[in-house]
This record gives C-alpha cells, structure tokens and sequence, in this order.
C-alpha cells in the first residue's frame, strides 16, 4: 500500500560532506516497503512542486522508522532545502513506491551488492535482506573519494571499496575490484551511475550471471501515471507496448537483459 | 445541495474530473482516491497504433510547475479499449477518452473505433506541443479547428470537446471555430509551450528543447482564457490549468466553465481530486449556495 | 573578463538592464543600486500627455508571480524630458526610454520629442496588454507591428526596439514583422494576460478584471519565446520575463538573448539588478568564459 | 534610509484570537523609522512574491527592536505564515516605508488618535510621540468586539472605546464616541478602514479640523516605483501629474483635504 504522509523527523546528520542521513517516523511506509524500493519527498516550499526519488536505506518496521541517505545536488535545489531539516520537524512523503530487489533470489547464494557513490544507500537494506536470507554477500562500493555507509556492511559481508582516487581500497572503479581481487558471484545486484551500470551489464552477460540494477529518470507522479520517467527496454513494455517501461512502478530494479543501456 | 451538472449532454455527478495524460487511465490513482467520486475520468491520449513518445529527459521542474514532453507515448486504441475500458467500467463516473493522432485521418480511426465502446465523451487533443505531426499544428488555427471537428462530428457517436491550445493569439477565435465546425464542447487549456536551459551544461534540461508548461503557475492565464472562450460560444466549457484546490476550481466556474480537469496537482498530492470534489462541497456549504450550476460563469 | 555587449549599435557595459514600468525611472530605486552598475535603465513607459492610468485595486498575487493592470499611468513627456532625463544623467548608464501610445501618431510624438534628448534607445511597448487603445492591439498582428515600426524608424533618431507581446501564436511572424519594418532590436517579453477571481466575493480581483501576469512563473515561456524570436531574426533580442537570479538571466542569453531586463524581482528584492550582474561575473568565473558574447545564442 | 533586511524573531504572541503581537531585532530599520510609516514583509514561501505592508506599531531605538502588530487576514494567506513565526526564525522585510504621522504638527495641541480595528497599531506609536511633544491626547479606539492594545494606550492620554455591539465602550463607532462625549480637538490623526476614514474625513472638514489620516492600497515595489498603489487626490499629484499619488511614497499618512475618498 502506498501513502502519501506527513513524517516526522527523528534525527538527521551529514554522514560526509554534502551526504545527509535523515530518520523518519513513517510507520505505514516502513510496514509496507521492501528493499530497493524509493520514497517522493516533497519540498516545503510551494514553488517547487515535483518530488525528489530517494531510496530508502534503512526499514525499522518494529519501530517504523524510514531511513534515506542523499546527495545536496546544488545549491538552490530542494535537496538542499531537505537537509536543514531538525528533529521534530516534518516533511512530506509519498511512498514506497517501485517494485524493489528480488533478494528472495539470493537465498543460500553467493552474491555481489555493488554501490556506486550515491547508489549505495540502497544497497545496505539489501544486504540486509539477502544476509537474512542466507546469502554468502561481497559488498562492492565505489566512491569518489570520501567513503560512507561502508562501515555499516561488514555486518553483511566482505566489504571491498574502489576509490576513483586510490585513496581508499582500489584505484578505479568497482569492475576493478572485482577483477583485481578475482571475486565470483551467482547473483549480481547494483546502484549506481550509469556507466557503472553498463560496465556491469556487459560483465554480468558475458559471465551470465543474472544481475539486477536500480535505474535512475526524473519523475513526476512517481507511480506509473504520467510516463514521465521511461527506460528503453528489449522487449515491448507491459504498459504502452513500445519498449519504454516506467522506472517508477515497472522499476526501478530491472534484470540487465531487460534494459537497453 | 447540487452538484451536478450536465457536461454536453452528459450529467456528471460533480464538475470535477481529471486531466489528460496526469492520471493515466485512473488505475494507478486508485490506489488513492475513489475514482467513484469524481464526476469523470479523462484517460491519457491515446492514438490507433502505439506510440513510443519522446527521449528522457521528458520532464524539468519550473518555478510552480514542471514542463512536460511526454510526447504522447500510449498502447494504442486496441489495447486500451481491451484493457483500460474494462477497468474503469468498474467504477460510478463517465469515462472521458482523449483522443490523438498525427493526421486527421489518425483521429477519425479512434474515434470510429470508440463508437460501440461505453465511452461518454470523446476529449480531443489537437493541442499537444510536443509531437511533430498533428496535435497542436491542428488547434493553433481556426481555420483547421474548424475543418478537423466538423471531420469527427460526421463520425463520432459520443460528443465531442476540442481541447484548445492557449499558445494563440486569440482564445475567442478558436473556441469559435471549434463551436461552427459542431463541436459540443471544448476544453482548455492544454500546457503553454516553454522551454529550461541548464546554464552549467549549456543544454537544454529536456531532450525535445521544449514542453508543455503546467502547474499552478499557469492558472491565472488559464482562467482569464477559459473567460474570454466561455464568453464567446454557447457550448460548455471544461476549465483547466493549474488546479491545486476548490478556490482554484471555482475561478474556473465562476467564469464560466461547467467542468474543470485537474492535472499537475495529482503528481504532488494523489488525493487531491477528491479533496478538491470535498472542498467545493464545503465552499457551496459555506456560501449558503444550493446549486452548483448557480456560479458557472456568475463572475461577469 | 568581458562583460560589455552591443545592443543595436549601443554598447552596454554588461547585459543586465531594468524592466518597464518596474523600476520607474531609476530614482526610487538608486536608493539601493547603484545606476552606474547597470548596462542601462528603461524606463516605465511614456505618452505625448499625462495618462491617469487603471482605477485600482491595479494588481493581484498570484502563484509565482503578479497580474498588473496599472494602465500606463504616467506624467508625460514634458515633465519625464525636465525631471527624469537630467536624474538619468547623473549616472553613467544608458538611458532607454519606453515609449507607449493610443494611436501611431501619439507614437510618434513621444518619439520627435525625444529626437535631441540624451537618451541611447527607444523600446516601444506595442504589448501592453492593459489599455483598450493602443498598447497590445498594435503588438499581436504582423502587420499592425511592421506598419508601427516603419513610422517610428522614419521618425526616430536613437535606434528603435520593439517590445513584443506574448499573447500571440507565433512569435516568429511578430519578430520578423519588427525586423522586416526596420527594428533595430526586439525586446520580449511583455507580460501574459490573466485573470483572478475572489471566490468569496465573487468578483474579479483587478478593477481592469485583466491584468498582465509577471515573475518566476512566465520564465519557461519566456525563454521560449526569446529562443524563437532569436532564431528567427537577425537583429537583437532583449530577453526578460522572470528573471530574479543571475542563472535566470543567463538562460535568455545562452537562447540568444543580447541583453535582459529584470523586472517583477525588483519588488521583491531591491538589489536585484545589482546582484545579478555579480552573478553573471561570478559564473563567467566559474565557468572560466572570457566573454560573454560568446555565450549568447550558445544553446542550440 | 530604507533597507531590505532579514530580521530576526524576538517574540510573538496572539493578543486576541486572528491578532499577532511580532518583536523583530530591526537596528537599522529602527534607527530610520517614525511613527505612521510601514515595513513591506515578505513571506519566505517563494511561491508569494509579494510583499504584506504592515505598519510599524513600536520603534525600540535604544535596543533596535520593532514591533509589529497584525491580523491574519485568512486561510492560505501570507499573514497566517507569519503566525508560525517562533522565536529564533528570520524574516525578511523592506523599511521603512512611507512618510509618517507628522506628529510635530501636535507639539502643545489638544489632538485626537483615532485608530479602528487593525488601525490602531500605527496609532500606539504615534501617541507616544505626540505625547513626547508635549500634546494632550484623547484616544479613541474602535473595534468589532474584543479589544487588544488598548491598555497600552492610557500611558498616553484618555482612551475612549467603541465597539460595534456595545459590549465594551460606546456601541458604534469611533464618531459616536466623540459625538456622545463631546469630544474637540484642534488635530485629528487617524487609521483604520476606509467607511470610519470617509466619516471622519467629513467631520473634520465641517469643523475645519486639521485631520491626517493613513490609507491602504495593494503595493509591489512599497518605494513609489510601480504605481500600483494609488488613490485619488485633488490636485495633481506631484510624480504623474494626474491626480493620483502613492499610498507607498506620498503616503500612507495624507490630509483629508489632500485626498478623494
Ligand atoms: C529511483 C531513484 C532513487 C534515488 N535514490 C537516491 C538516493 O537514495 N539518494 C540520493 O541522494 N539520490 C537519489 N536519487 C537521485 C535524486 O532523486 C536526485 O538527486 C534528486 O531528485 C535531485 O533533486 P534536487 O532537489 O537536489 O535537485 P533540483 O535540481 O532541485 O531538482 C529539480 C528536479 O529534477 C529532478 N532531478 C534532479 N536530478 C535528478 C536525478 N539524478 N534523478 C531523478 N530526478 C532528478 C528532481 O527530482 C526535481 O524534480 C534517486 C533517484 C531515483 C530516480
Ligand atoms: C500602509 C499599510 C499599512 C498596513 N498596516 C497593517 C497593520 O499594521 N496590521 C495589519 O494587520 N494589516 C495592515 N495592513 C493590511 C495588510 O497589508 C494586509 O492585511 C495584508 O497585506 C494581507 O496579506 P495576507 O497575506 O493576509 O493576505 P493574502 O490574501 O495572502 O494577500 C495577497 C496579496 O494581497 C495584498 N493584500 C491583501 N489585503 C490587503 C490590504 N488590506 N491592504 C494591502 N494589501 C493587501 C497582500 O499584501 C498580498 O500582496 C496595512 C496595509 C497598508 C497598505
Ligand atoms: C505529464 C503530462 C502529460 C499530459 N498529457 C496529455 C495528453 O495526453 N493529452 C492532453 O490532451 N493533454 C495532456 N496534458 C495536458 C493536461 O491535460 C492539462 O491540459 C495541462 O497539464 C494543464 O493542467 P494542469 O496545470 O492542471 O496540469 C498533459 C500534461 C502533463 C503535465
Ligand atoms: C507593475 C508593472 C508595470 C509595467 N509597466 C510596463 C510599461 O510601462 N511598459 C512596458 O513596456 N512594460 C511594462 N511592464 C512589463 C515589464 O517591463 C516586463 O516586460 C514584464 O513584467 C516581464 O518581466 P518580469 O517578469 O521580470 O516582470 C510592466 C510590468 C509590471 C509588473
Ligand atoms: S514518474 Fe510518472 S510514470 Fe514514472
Ligand atoms: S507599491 Fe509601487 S508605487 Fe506604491
């Protein structure tokens, strides 16, 4: 079930610069939501109207707290209005939206979870999950420089880190650490950018391994109305027939053999 | 207290209904409000084969509105008059198709398609900024207006609104070129054509350079336009164009419009139709106003 | 680091300039900007006589933005030549006079008055949407703007700019019709007509009932519209609608704009014109752009 | 010296339901204003450019702090964001506006202040002006029903009180209490709306009363620029020459003989 809620806010702090977390008391969203899944949030401010997709991070359902981790884009942006949020005060959500990662698929399997910059707050709830469902998980994370959340998957995994600097794990990009450290997988499941993506789906259909990534569009009704936020597609899409899934609601999580990249 | 009203024949058990292209074809809005509540559901465009739209990115974030280049993607007629006809038949409100196509032969395919299908009114769309061929090319002149209504009044068996583009010169002249080519009702108005350029890139946000500008930023232009049209036909007019409340509705109303369609709003609150049906309600409450038809175009 | 632009044969020492009617003529506001900052001050518009102007209440709030419906309020050209020109001087700005009218030969006048005054530009505002005669009759038909343009090129000394309106279907034909009648430059765009009604009181919002809408809300369809115009014409665009931010007046340029004018954000923040000219040398920074020409018209 | 500044929150509370008492740190706006003159408010929510005039109620010179008092004209409105104004937060404003109350003209008279509904914060300041110049001051107050401000007056004169339905005061208006209390005066200054304004514009004519009164229009730009906020006066008005004057620069305060009603 969807809602659209006013959610308190319970705690927020920047992780890194221009990295904030953000915890939320969102009990029908948290009851609801998988992980994968993202949230609309909404500015207070009335001249900006659209949401901003936020993945959600972090389920507590026994205490319905809904954690987000994001990226200030700019200056002047509503993500920058979001982040002199305090405790106590409230923001507007619409969620969970989108159909999430199948972690099912991971039980007693040996996966990779592959984060880039801010594409691995996703990751940590489903690392969560497939732990649970018993999954042997080597974490993957690419940053550009400074590292976060990384500290919070060695409770899941083997945690390997890229830096595009070198100044932290592997210089380059987390195919190099996969190559570099001869890593293997039955299962791949990754957010990021786009070139990651794509490096990740040549990879993963080369070694065929199934791999499941989280797409990015801009969005505006967030639950498959407006088509608005369309991904080209192989086959004909469900909806209009015509190779443009919604990455809102038919997404955003799609096999890489779906997508054209 | 009343709040029905008859839309070109057609009685909707309340004015107000959604609009084209932000609401799909009701199913995902469901979820939300009940779609038995609203006096109609306005489908999204839908043309006889499927269309595949526009590039990403199809949407950019405006001061108090977003522009849109959708470009119209859609299943085709034969899919929707199997899938989304079904789904709303389930429901107590009138089912609105909007109609697109790229020629005028395209427009009559559907609307000939729909005549045996339990459709109440056929909306349609030679408003569109952001295909090629067809939409607006057709509704910025009255000449074509003309010419492409009296073209679907000889088929359509349900009544026929135009949805007029405001990206002209004069609203009157094309509101009366939809009313002598037969329309039974027009609708306005379809997005104004506008355009984002981000600075750091040197590029346009959307892929296809412009879209079509909606949101509550547009509103006092729509209402001065629904105005000026409802002043010059006799036919019913549908006001749109920025709704986010009741008050904005009725301004619609009040200067003469017989129904309104809300659009943008839904993207940022999904309720807000049938708040909007429980605001009027309130206002009519409020204002000791037993019939809602009393305020269509009581504003002079 | 280049800020300087050409503007119909006057140089400007950086592209950024006032908005008729929304700055007066600059003596209000030297209050909090200092003049000689500016590329140029145009002036609220001016008639061979005092004109008493609209019956208020003359604006109205809306979404992002403003409706006007001042009417031209304004002493004349004899006291504006005594009192304002010689203030203007007093600063090393360009001075750009906005000339306005009930017919051509009242045009005409203003402009003849001003033949040996010290003013660098004339702009001419045949889009003011909130005079019965006059104003925007002459701006939205090709024709009426051509035959305008002609009679005041014959008669004017300083280069002419022709301020369009964007109530209009197409705002190529209105530019090439400046063009073709002989404008120096075109400026655009004036505001878009809209309406607001009190719900509770069932009355229009604005004695005029219309008024001309403004602000952050009309920026898209500006841009759009300057882009047009731009591409459609050889002369100079003076884009405005909008802008209240150094990066909203760099789209115009970036969509082909020579030079802008901030208007409505004057009333919300005093210094605007100031900080936007310190934007734009920021950004040129940033972006490490020697010269701003090379920016204007950049996005294709 | 008019500035745009963005003030800090010192206090605020409701005096009577819908009417807020607002203490705002404002040096420099202090340090400039004068009894009868106005601040443009802004409101932070971008989507509501325009500015709310409302005039200045107190001038704290010594420690900078300027006191408004307003009404909540509404739902949805700007003033009712205003309301939510809390201690700490910021709000920006343009002062001060217009030319004032001349209350030097009062210097050893016998004057009348005359304020109705949200008329009457303008008035508080003046009166202790007026007092400071040595003037002898029947207040006399006019109000639907409940009464704010109006035990701050008595520091400055007599206080007279009317009200609509006669259940604190004289019932009626402001001219019935001077009629019912023979009241005379060798000045009149005055706010309020425009019927109590109209009325007494009349009285103090047939007396030949010198009377200044404060008038309201809708404003943009507050400095004289826009010629939006006009009203009618009898002669020609010294900027357009057409017998229209600003409210924002040639007022708000005008003689009753200058203006039409
Ligand atoms: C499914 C999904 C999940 C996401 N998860 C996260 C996350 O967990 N953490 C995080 O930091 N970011 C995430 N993003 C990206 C995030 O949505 C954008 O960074 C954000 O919308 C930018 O908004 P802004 O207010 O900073 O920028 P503005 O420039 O003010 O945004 C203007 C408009 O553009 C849209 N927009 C701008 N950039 C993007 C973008 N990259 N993707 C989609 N819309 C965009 C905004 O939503 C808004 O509508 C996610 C995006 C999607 C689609
Ligand atoms: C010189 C002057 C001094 C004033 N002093 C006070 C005061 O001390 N206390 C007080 O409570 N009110 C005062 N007012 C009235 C006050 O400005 C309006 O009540 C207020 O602007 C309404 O804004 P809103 O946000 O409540 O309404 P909204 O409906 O949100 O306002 C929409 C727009 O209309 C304008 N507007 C609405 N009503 C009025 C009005 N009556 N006068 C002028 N503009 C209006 C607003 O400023 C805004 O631009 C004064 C007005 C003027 C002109
Ligand atoms: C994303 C989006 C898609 C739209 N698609 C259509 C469409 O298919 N057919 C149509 O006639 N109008 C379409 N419109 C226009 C709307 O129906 C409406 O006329 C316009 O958005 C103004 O109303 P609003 O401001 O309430 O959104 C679309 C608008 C948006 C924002
Ligand atoms: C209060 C007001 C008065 C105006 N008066 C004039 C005028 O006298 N002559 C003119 O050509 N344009 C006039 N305009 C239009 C502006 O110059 C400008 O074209 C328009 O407001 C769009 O710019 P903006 O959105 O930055 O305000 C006026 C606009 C406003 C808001
Ligand atoms: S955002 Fe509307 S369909 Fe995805
Ligand atoms: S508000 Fe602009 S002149 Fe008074």
């Amino acid at each position: 079930m969807k809602t659209a809620a006013i959610c308190e806010v319970l705690s927020q702090k920047e992780l890194i610069p221009g990295i904030f977390d953000l915890h939320l008391k969102a009990h029908e969203i948290t009851a609801a939501a998988v992980p994968g899944q993202f949230v609309n949030v909404y500015t207070k401010d009335a001249s900006r109207l659209l949401p901003r997709p936020v993945s959600i991070c972090g389920i507590d359902r026994k205490h319905g707290i809904l954690r987000l981790v994001y990226r200030v884009s700019g200056e002047k942006t509503g993500t920058r209005q979001f982040a002199s949020l305090r405790k106590g005060d409230e923001i507007r959500l619409l969620g969970p939206l989108g159909n999430g990662f199948p972690f099912e698929e991971a039980a007693g399997k040996h996966i990779f979870l592959i984060g880039g910059g801010i594409g691995i707050p996703p990751m940590l709830e489903t690392a969560k999950a497939a732990k649970a469902e018993g999954a042997e998980i080597d974490v993957i994370l690419g940053y550009r420089d400074l590292c976060f959340l990384d500290d919070e998957f060695t409770a899941y995994g083997n945690v390997y880190i890229a830096t595009e600097d070198g100044s932290i794990g592997i210089k380059g990009t987390v195919l190099n650490v996969i190559l570099q450290e001869q890593l293997r997988a039955d299962i791949i499941f990754a957010c990021g950018p786009k070139p990651m993506l794509r490096a990740l789906k040549a990879y993963a259909e080369a070694k065929n391994i199934p791999c499941w990534i989280s797409m990015e569009e801009r969005m505006a009704c967030g639950i498959g109305a407006c088509l608005a936020c369309v991904c080209e597609t192989k086959e004909k899409d469900a909806h209009s027939h015509v190779r443009n899934a919604r990455v809102c609601k038919d997404g955003p999580v799609f096999r890489t053999t779906e997508v054209v990249l | 207290m009343n709040l029905k009203v008859d839309l070109a024949g057609v009685s909707l058990k309340n004015p107000v209904m959604t609009a084209s292209g932000t609401f799909g074809s009701g199913e995902e809005y469901s979820e939300f409000v009940d779609l038995s509540k609203l006096g109609a559901v306005v489908t999204k465009g839908v043309a006889p084969t499927p269309w595949e739209g526009n590039p990403t990115p199809r949407i950019a974030e405006v001061y108090g509105g977003m522009l849109n280049a959708i470009g119209l993607q859609n299943p085709g007629i034969e899919v929707f008059c199997r899938r989304d006809i079904p789904f709303l038949k389930q429901f107590d409100t009138r089912i609105v198709v909007n109609v697109c196509g790229h020629t005028t032969e395209e427009y009559c395919a559907v609307v000939e398609r729909l005549a045996d299908e339990p459709v109440d009114l056929l909306e349609i769309n030679i408003s569109c900024p952001n295909v090629k061929e067809g939409g607006i090319a057709f509704g910025q002149d009255p000449k074509g207006i003309e010419a492409i209504t009296r073209e679907l009044k000889s088929r359509a068996k349900q009544p026929v609104i135009m949805k007029l583009s405001p990206n002209v010169t004069s609203i009157r002249d094309c509101a009366r070129a939809a009313e002598a080519g037969g329309a039974d009702g027009i609708s306005l108005i379809n997005t104004l054509t506008g355009m984002k350029i981000d600075v750091r890139r040197r590029s346009f946000v959307l892929a296809n350079k412009t879209g079509g500008m909606s949101g509550p930023a547009i509103h006092p232009i729509a209402v001065r336009m629904v105005y000026e049209a409802a002043h010059a036909v006799k036919i019913p007019v549908v006001g749109m164009g920025g709704i986010t409340c009741a008050e904005d509705a009725l301004e619609f109303i009040l200067a003469g419009a017989t129904a309104v369609s809300v659009g943008t709003a839904n993207f940022i609150n999904p309720y807000v139709t049938q708040e909007i049906v429980e605001g009027i309600e309130t206002y009519l409450r409020e204002e000791k106003i037993d019939d809602i038809r009393s305020l269509i175009g009581a504003v002079k």
